[in-house]
């Protein structure tokens, strides 16, 4: 592990990008926030821009209008940075991947680097995976 | 006159359709508004004709993660109403306990979020503490914290049992002195009066024309709700009403939501009530659907649900039609917004209830010298939040 | 002004002597309900290789190939939790109840596709005709099991009921092939399509 | 006055078929020129709420449905028009409802329905480099 890693896994700022979802994997993030599971003890802080930010959490099926944007929000985050596809869609596609405005799914897009499964994935599936990468670095 | 563009999104997922705003601004304030959607769109009405009528349940399901128990409910309404049967008894109690379950955690989330909005993380940090047990219920009743995945064309696929019953009554006690707290901190809150009444104001003719639905529309003193007027369920057995507002502001908004949650605890205590230590059929196995037309609603937590769907006979639908809450109340932003300045757009839009996530980017443009400047929908945010602060002091 | 502020210090004097709200998760574990929704799992003792679960999934999470090599034919069903959304209807619809089941593992997460896939594999029975599927040996035997003594009268079945009654073959089973199908082919294992070629070549014949 | 002799007689002539096929379902077919009359005889003279249209892509031609809402009977109204095959075209209801514009630009990039004196008839849910002329709802 090199030392800019090293750096990156002290205090992981994430940024959370939709990119065709249905929300509840959006909503499951926000929780994450909230009193229950709280992900600030972690120093884990939601940023508002793709440039302040370590982690990208992409939700949804990569639909056509946003692959543009997908690539450009990955081009702006500083390297090294970790990708964490959330949620079936985001996954593969889900059922919606035989739609006509279907682009992704996401591994195709970009690398990802941990793959969260579930229609939605409860917070602390989202902490324990995030864990999960945390250790595998070590 | 130096107009600027400020286009609002795109990033902003709505149901089916996150949409993109772009602000056309006179200084602060705005003077009209454009929309454009399809970063969202999935094509579902499309995938629909694909699958098999029972399996459909799961794809509207996943239309929207909040009213993930709104569309199978409509779909269901619209495929009994094209086999012209009824549900049994037992069903209808658990379908109308989800359904009210739903409105209660949505319309939590929402008071959530319109606190974080204006800069009362207290009320953020509240009203989403009090929202966890009642998914922890969800979770225990459906199997899952939300995609409850319970409505099948025909009943339900779940029952509910008796010790469910009594955690559910549980919770829900509780929830509603924590609620009656919360509808007076926000009620009486001269801040927060100061920034939502007469905020995004909708007259009765703008509801009319863009045909808006739910709590946008009883807030504006237009009293529909389907759950009354076309009644499916089990809202015709049980005592409620519904709660109406006249201004047609973010406060009203907020106030039918808050008032809407009790309403939604007393059904829940209703049916449970009438469920409670009875057994009974919760299936009304469908075994093929004629070639016809129906038409199925449901009042979902955002207004009505609308599915369209016929038949040809086959295993699969040849046309569904799904139309979203949100699909029209968003276009009265075109009334709401404009006039208004920029910092109160965020909590007009948050009025209206689309599914926002918290993050989102927003590029400025100065329309005279096309530079482009990147800000974050946090920026719009905090705009929002510091008028809030200036207000306190003053 | 005053007034809603002491109601609301009120809730934070309480929230600060109550016990910490937030759960102390990765470091403690979480207890989901019973009933929760999580990852499906087959089971070798249940599941007989019908395939129902595969054909009503409305996500198609679970995969099926077929190895029609004569010497081992298998068919394999492949969980692939990527695609899989926990809505629990193949577990409803399993034909034996037992063969797939959801567990309470809700944390899935994968660094590659593969290392979370779950996959069964069954022995099949091939047409000694055409070389067709005619299914797993396990759901045919399930199917004889559930048909009882309907089962005579199915030529299939024949051999298999012989073996469990531990009688020696009365009817001896011919797998060699014809070039053209026969009467005798009857009793042999076939597909239902050979099968019914069978009975339609016998009868020209007689008429 | 019940809403179904209330609407026969309202729109007179022009109903060209009546079904009830449910309890409080109600589909009028009408012609296509006639459209924007019925729709303002049922929007503003029996003040109904709009709800939304519809394409469908027969085997023969194509249809529009327009979804009215009479809240107080709790009663759906819909307006059946068939279109052309070759060359579907259709009045736009811009003019009455305001609110429509966006179900007629989603309806014309689905299924390429023309709708005639819609102002703004541009991709709404498709990226704008969609082909033109490939409309993805229509049946194959």
């Amino acid at each position: 592990m090199n030392i800019k890693t090293r750096a990156l896994k002290k205090s992981l700022w994430v940024y959370h990008l939709s990119t065709g979802s249905c929300n509840n994997c959006d909503i499951e993030i926000l929780d994450c926030l909230s009193p229950r599971f709280d992900i600030e003890r972690f120093g884990m802080v939601l940023v508002g821009s793709p440039k302040h930010a370590d982690v990208l959490l992409i939700t949804g099926i990569v639909t056509k209008k946003n692959l543009e944007r997908v690539k450009e929000v990955y081009h702006e985050t500083p390297k090294p940075c970790f990708v964490v596809a959330v949620g079936t869609c985001a996954c593969s596609g889900n059922m919606f991947r035989s739609g006509y405005n279907m682009a992704g799914p996401l591994k195709n897009v970009i690398p990802v680097d941990v793959f969260i499964p579930g229609c939605p994935p409860g917070p602390a599936a989202i902490i324990s995976a995030v864990v999960k990468l945390l250790n595998k670095l070590k | 006159m130096k107009k600027i563009i400020v286009p609002l999104g795109p990033d902003h997922p709505l149901f089916e359709e996150p949409e993109f705003f772009i602000l056309h601004c006179d200084g602060e304030n705005v003077v009209d508004v454009e929309w454009q959607a399809g970063y969202n769109h999935r094509g579902i009405e499309k995938i629909s004709e694909t699958k098999h009528w029972d399996q459909v349940t799961f794809l509207v399901e996943r239309i929207c993660g909040i009213c993930s128990n709104s569309h199978p409910v409509a779909y269901a309404n619209a495929v009994e109403n094209l086999l012209g049967i009824d549900i049994p008894e037992r069903a209808k109690y658990i379908r109308t306990i989800i359904s009210e379950m739903e409105r209660l955690h949505s319309h939590l989330l929402w008071a959530g979020l319109a606190g974080h909005f204006l800069g009362y993380n207290t009320v953020f940090m509240w009203v989403w503490k009090y929202r966890e047990p009642l998914l922890d219920m969800m979770e225990m009743l459906t199997g899952n914290r939300n995609n409850y995945s319970m409505i099948k064309i025909g009943g339900v696929r779940r029952d509910i049992n008796d010790e469910q019953i009594k955690a559910l009554r549980k919770t829900l006690d509780t929830l509603k002195t924590q609620n009656e707290m919360l509808t007076k901190v926000v009620l009486d809150d001269p801040v927060l009066q100061a920034r939502l009444v007469n905020v995004g104001v909708l007259t009765k003719k703008d509801i009319k024309d863009y045909g808006a639905v739910g709590p946008v529309a009883r807030a504006s003193g237009v009293d529909i709700d389907v759950r009354r007027d076309n009644p499916y369920a089990a809202y015709s057995f049980i005592d409620w009403k519904v709660i109406t507002r006249e201004n047609g502001d973010v406060f009203d908004k907020a106030v039918v939501r808050l008032l809407e949650c009790f309403e939604s605890i007393k059904i829940i205590q209703q049916c449970l009530d009438r469920i409670e230590n009875k057994k009974g059929e919760i299936l009304n196995e469908v075994k093929e659907i004629p070639p016809g037309e129906g038409i199925g609603r449901h009042e979902a937590l955002r207004g009505e649900v609308f599915h369209y769907v016929r038949s040809d006979g086959t295993s699969s639908p040849i046309r569904h039609k799904i139309r979203a809450p949100s699909y029209v109340n968003v276009p009265t932003f075109k009334k709401s917004c404009i006039g208004q300045t920029i910092s109160d757009v965020a909590i007009i839009l948050a009025g209206v209830d689309p599914c926002y996530c918290c993050t989102e980017r927003v590029s400025v443009y100065d329309a005279n010298t096309r530079k482009k400047k990147n800000v974050t929908w946090t920026e719009i945010v905090r705009k929002s939040q510091e008028k809030t602060k200036k207000l306190k002091k003053s | 002004m005053k007034k809603p502020k002491i109601r609301e210090l009120r809730e934070a004097v309480r929230s600060l002597f109550s016990k910490p709200y937030t759960t102390r998760f990765p470091m403690e574990e979480i207890i989901v309900p019973e009933g929760f929704r999580g990852k499906p799992q087959f089971y070798e003792e249940g599941c007989v290789g019908c395939t129902a679960c595969a054909q009503v999934c409305p996500s198609k999470a679970i995969e099926v190939e077929e190895n029609l090599d004569p010497a081992n034919p298998t068919r394999r069903l492949t969980h692939i939790p990527a695609y899989c959304i926990n809505c629990q209807e193949c577990e409803r619809n399993c034909i034996t109840g037992q063969g797939i089941k959801l567990t309470k593992q809700f944390d899935v997460s994968y660094f590659s596709e593969n290392e979370v896939n779950h996959s069964i594999e069954h022995q099949i029975i091939l047409c000694s005709h055409c070389g067709g599927i005619v299914g797993a040996k396990k759901h045919i035997l399930w199917v004889m099991k559930r048909l009882g003594s309907l089962s005579f009268s199915q030529a299939d079945y024949i051999e298999h009921i012989q073996k469990s009654l531990d009688i020696p073959a009365i009817i001896p089973v011919k797998h060699e092939k014809h070039e053209k199908i026969e009467r005798d082919e009857i009793f042999n294992i076939t597909c239902p399509k050979c099968r019914r070629a069978v009975y339609i070549e016998d009868e020209k014949i007689h008429f | 006055m019940k809403l179904n002799v209330l609407l026969k007689e309202n729109l007179g002539n022009m109903v060209k078929k009546f079904e009830e096929p449910a309890d409080k379902r109600i589909y009028i077919t009408i012609d296509r020129n006639n459209l924007l009359k019925c729709a303002e005889i049922i929007f503003k003279n029996l003040d109904a709420r709009y709800v939304i249209a519809s394409g469908i892509h027969n085997e023969n031609n194509f249809e529009m449905l327009y979804h009215f809402s009479f809240d107080k009977d709790g009663v759906i109204v819909s307006l059946r028009v068939y279109l052309d095959k070759e060359k579907p075209e259709v009045e736009s209801l811009v003019s009455l409802i305001p609110g429509i514009e966006y179900i007629e630009r989603e309806t014309w990039e689905f299924f390429g329905i023309k709708f005639l004196n819609n102002p703004n008839l541009k991709h709404f849910l498709l990226p704008e480099d969609w082909p033109e002329g490939d409309y993805p709802v229509r049946k194959k």
